[in-house]
């Protein structure tokens, strides 16, 4: 068992799946012999041949239709958007078609494609090379929408989005890439794509998150340890259809919560999760929710971004506000 | 498009308006029973419109596109198809959808605002009615690959109009089949209207066929209101696709007779005069007319196909209309393949087991 | 003052603005002689001429482009988008450049654009005819998304986004079209762009609502009154930015809110308002706040449109259920 | 692409490899002044370009594009522009906009990750950078109206990669452009490389130029690497989009020498070899070469060129990396015409006055 990025984790969740399954085509813009810009198609292409590793001309409504196409006549396309902020020109594509295709044939025709899209900023990268706009596909019925942040989540989920029966995004957040390493092994084993994952345990207040920010969370929760307060955390990984009940569960015991993610704040993710809460845990609720986010501007450039990306000091004062609360 | 016009242009016709031949026809047209289906198809399809289109007018059926004018192009597309081929229809194609095994009730059921409509029982693998322009040609790119990838001898026939020309979709899956030579065939049904567009605001190509030049692949016109013509070449378009992994473009000519829906009103944008000097050119008239001169169609086998077709479509008409809606949970029953837990309240709150 | 119906009204605006600033054009597929599907540039052709006034061929992403290149310019674009459905092939225009032209060129370039979009569903339209996604354009950053509920707020609003120096998306509930008809003057008033609407007063409940429901949330509030129950109905108009302030006040007086709208639940605007809720007035909350909207599923065809709609009875239970909480 | 392949075509080329005239030369190119201003932009350019690779190298600046190559295409397109003319670039034409008047300094702090990169001084109504592949063809149509509109005698000029000609909003511009007859000039610096996918692979098409019949405008070839060349044809095509308002598609022909950017390693794709022959193609050298043997450039001229340029980029670089970076809060000052009060809280949290 190899210690493995995240990179690396979903390259070999893609080996995997080419290999146990003829049906499973990757394409994309550069996956072939440049092994995709992230690499995670690196030495696909000599392994598994053109006719099932396949560079597409630069376009990205062909790349999603072609996936809805193939998938709808029984192939398993895996298919990528090279980055989240070109992902626009394929919505029509996932929205109206891929989402959609078994329930408008009543059965007949069933859409098992995945999209994987990097995603997320904090690599000073170009513009529209940074943005999350995860909520705007999870607001899509039909779709589910998957969002590793370990090696090992990625691995399991990639092959659980592949095998799975209908369409899924996959959206990788790119600072992970490389920045943590897990042991993985290459045994096939799928993650459910319905459940939160709990990394910590904690007893004062949950702390809900997804992709990236899993590092700057999980950070703060030491911090946090050392004043004495405990954290719970969930990473949500599936955010359509996402875990409800854990997240209730969780916020019943603790009282608190609070959620964070890179995605402006207006009308992003994190707003589903606390009106559940909402909805359903009002009685539990000993502060009010709350949610440390991108801020409602443009993801700026490079020099910018560090002030934008929710930070540990940010997700520490949202934590510190919600104890002091009474 | 007036036959004038078209002089210059590599425009394939077999048959003028007056059913007269004017060139020697491809082979299976000289033989009567072929010509019967084909016309047996086309009157079948305008049967149906006419029906959409009363049923629709009585509150019955929702918002229809009728394919009035343009049965030849439907028809002659599915003659030239096979079961191996796949189908990827637009919103006016129901001809070749009927062709295809599609029922006339599912049509109905379509039409009338019910998904089993798109469960039809012939063609399996055929795509559903698409609505938004265009979107559907990307989605033919993939059922091709799917064909080359799984080795069946088949291509992929997407259908769509002239204003879907100008959409992005339509070029990137053109580019797509052509540079990954995909056993596909584009139909452009160039009825002259995109609404209330007409084709010559909707782009300054000169032929829309000239479009497949974008995507270093063979552009045809055809005389879309000559099913002997269409048919012929679709036929050789799908021979290309499939032998020689060559995809095509080809544009047929026709014309749109009716309203673009039963939501609109083409007075407002268009001259009646126009709209008659058509109706010379409609596909129907002239093959009965060659029928007649070339093969003794009688009265008789006429007033008898117009029965059968009438009864056809009454029939499934009523059908229709005796098919209660499905109940409400059916929204949720295939959203996937399986209902996600987290929707079951969701299902709950609709409130009907 | 006529009476006028929301298309009238919208007509009106457009013919005021059309009028008041050389700089204005209307283009769109359709809107010309035909007057556009549903009539609401009835007549302007034939006023303001085809230089002004101009059929597009049949292209949505060339549409919002050219808005976006021709704003960037100077002038005054109105463009419409035929239905929402067709709207995602504009996404990349609208997230990727008009939402933040003024931000990355500092203020250099702007883009006062107007993209109209008649949305929702209720007329038996055909399939992709009948959604609502207003949540995701709520959720691009530099947007301002608007919805108007009234003839007289459409008028006012309209001119207002016409007016407005940045980007605003325009959703035009197309069952109210012609289901009110309302006294309009052509006074070339503007309604403010940031400001929810009283529709009703009431002391037991806050009802927030935008669009097409607000006519079953006013039926709902009528029944409401007969049982007792003062319900306060609030039309947010515009959603981005929404104006927290007068639902948290609104809340703030009666303890309880149920929020309607026809998108899916999950990630749809209600959840924004939600989770305002939980993360700034959790101690007036009498009540779990609910959320009545379409179902997590595929806008139905025709014959099941109705109960995927928000209706009156399932507005209703979410009121006395809110109101019997304890 | 290699003299030989390009036999058939009408392929516009004033200067051979060995900067030889093979056909007589435009009237501008005779001026000695004329060609030196040519000259100079280029090798600016160049140095530009060397310099943002070694501060991206030592991390002083972000994820580049270079230009490395493709000088003629950026320069020949701005010289034949006036300060009317609209400016809608893609991401390598950093010749250009220096030609245009942004200024070195700007160059620098766009690529370093700083929005006031993109308020340039010069060109105030030129577009920033447009990352989004082809999604900048729209613009240039949209700007083409407003010049009608505002009855401005201008054209707008888009510029992408071969690339971007398999993307929709391309087609979708060009079709616009065509039917309203807008004055627009689209350019496609055809450097044989979409990041690792050749051309050959990027399309059928049989040159991108022809993917001008899809829109029914014309389609010219020229050889990106002659700067006199692309020069004369653009702005020929652009006396036609002012004049006559048609607008005009065309095809440079040049090469991409470096890595895609910064973050690239085209050794993964591409052989050496290739790369190696294009150096003889490359466009500065070209221009040296006529600029010596018809004008006496001279070996001091040369010297004193290339200490200037280097000069004013180190001195602009110099500026760039002294420059501290904005204030947070500059994220919310031009999200709006007005800040709404909505946003206010999270100014505050953001945490600077
Ligand atoms: C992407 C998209 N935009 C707009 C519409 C609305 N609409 C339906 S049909 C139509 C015109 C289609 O014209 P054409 O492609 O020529 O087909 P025809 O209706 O003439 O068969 C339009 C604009 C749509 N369905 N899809
Ligand atoms: C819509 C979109 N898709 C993908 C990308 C990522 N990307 C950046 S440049 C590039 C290749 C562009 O090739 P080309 O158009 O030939 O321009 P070149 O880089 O060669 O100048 C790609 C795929 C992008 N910027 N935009
Ligand atoms: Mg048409
Ligand atoms: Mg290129």
């Amino acid at each position: 068992m190899a210690e493995l990025t995240m990179i690396e984790a979903v390259r070999m969740a893609l080996g995997h799946a080419l290999e146990e399954d003829p049906d499973v085509l990757v394409f994309g813009e550069d996956v072939g012999i440049d092994g995709g810009v992230f690499r995670a198609t690196d030495g696909l292409i000599q392994r598994y041949g053109s006719r099932r590793v396949r560079d597409t001309p630069l376009s990205e409504t062909a790349i999603a239709g072609l996936a809805v196409g193939a998938a709808a006549q029984g192939l398993r396309p895996v298919a990528e958007i090279q980055f989240m902020g070109f992902i626009y020109s394929a919505l029509d594509q996932l929205a109206n078609h891929a989402a959609r295709l078994r329930n408008r044939t009543r059965g007949r025709l069933s859409c098992p494609m995945v999209l994987r899209v990097p995603f997320g900023g904090g690599i000073r990268a170009p513009e529209h090379h940074s943005e999350s706009m995860e909520a705007m596909l999870a607001h899509i019925p039909g779709l589910r929408v998957v969002v590793p942040a370990s090696p090992g989540r990625a691995y399991g989920l990639l092959l659980a989005a592949i095998r799975d029966p209908d369409p899924v995004v996959f959206l990788e957040p790119k600072r992970l890439y490389r920045a943590v390493t897990e042991r993985v092994e290459d045994d096939g084993q799928a993650l459910p794509l319905d459940r939160a994952f709990l990394l910590r345990e904690g007893r004062d207040v949950t702390l809900v998150t997804w992709g990236g920010p899993v590092l700057e969370v999980s950070e703060a929760a030491e911090t946090l340890a050392g004043e004495g307060i405990s954290a719970e955390i969930l990473d949500l990984a599936t955010l359509k259809p996402h875990d409800r009940q854990a997240v209730r569960a969780s916020v019943s015991r603790t009282g608190r919560c609070v959620i964070v993610h890179e995605a402006p704040l207006t009308a992003g993710f994190g707003a589903e999760i606390a009106a559940d809460l909402a909805g359903h845990c009002l009685d539990s609720l000993l502060a009010p929710v709350r949610r440390v986010t991108g801020f409602d501007t443009v993801m700026p450039y490079a020099r910018l971004e560090k002030h934008y990306l929710p930070g540990v000091p940010r997700i520490l004062d949202a934590v510190r506000s919600v104890m002091e609360y009474a | 498009m007036p036959e004038s016009d078209r002089s210059d242009d590599p425009f394939t016709r077999y048959l003028d308006t007056e059913g007269n031949v004017v060139r020697p026809l491809p082979e299976f047209a000289s033989d009567r029973a072929a010509l019967v289906r084909l016309y047996e198809a086309m009157v079948l399809t305008r049967s149906f419109d006419a029906k959409a289109i009363a049923l629709q007018r009585t509150g019955r059926l929702g918002t229809y596109a009728s394919s009035l004018g343009q049965e030849a192009v439907s028809i002659g597309i599915a003659d030239a198809m096979t079961p191996d081929d796949i189908f990827v229809p637009a919103f006016r194609d129901h001809g070749a959808q009927l062709m295809r095994g599609v029922t006339l009730k599912e049509l109905f059921l379509f039409w009338g605002g019910d998904e089993r409509g798109n469960d039809f029982a012939g063609p399996r693998g055929d795509f559903p009615v698409c609505i938004p322009v265009a979107s559907q040609f990307p989605h033919a790119a993939g059922a091709a690959l799917a064909l080359v990838h799984k080795g069946i001898r088949g291509a992929a026939v997407a259908v769509a109009g002239d204003g879907a020309t100008s959409k992005g979709d339509f070029y990137e899956a053109m580019n797509l089949v052509g540079i990954w030579r995909l056993p596909a065939v584009f139909v452009i049904a160039n009825n002259q209207w995109a609404i209330s567009v007409p084709r010559a605001e909707q782009t300054a190509a000169r032929t829309l066929a000239d479009k497949g030049a974008s995507a270093g692949i063979p552009g045809l016109c055809v005389d879309g209101n000559d099913v002997i013509a269409v048919r012929e070449v679709v036929s050789q378009a799908l021979e290309r696709a499939r032998d020689d992994r060559q995809p095509v473009l080809i544009e047929c000519a026709t014309y749109r007779l009716g309203d673009h829906t039963t939501a609109d009103d083409a007075r407002r944008y268009r001259e009646e005069e126009e709209v008659r000097a058509h109706w010379k050119e409609e596909p129907i008239g002239r093959l009965r007319k060659h029928l007649v001169a070339a093969h003794g169609w009688s009265k008789e086998e006429e007033e008898a196909l117009i029965r059968r077709c009438s009864a056809a479509v009454d029939r499934a008409a009523e059908e229709y209309l005796a098919t209660g809606p499905e109940p409400p949970r059916a929204m949720f029953d295939h959203l996937y393949a399986m209902l996600p837990e987290a929707l079951q309240p969701q299902l709950a709150e609709l409130g009907d087991g």
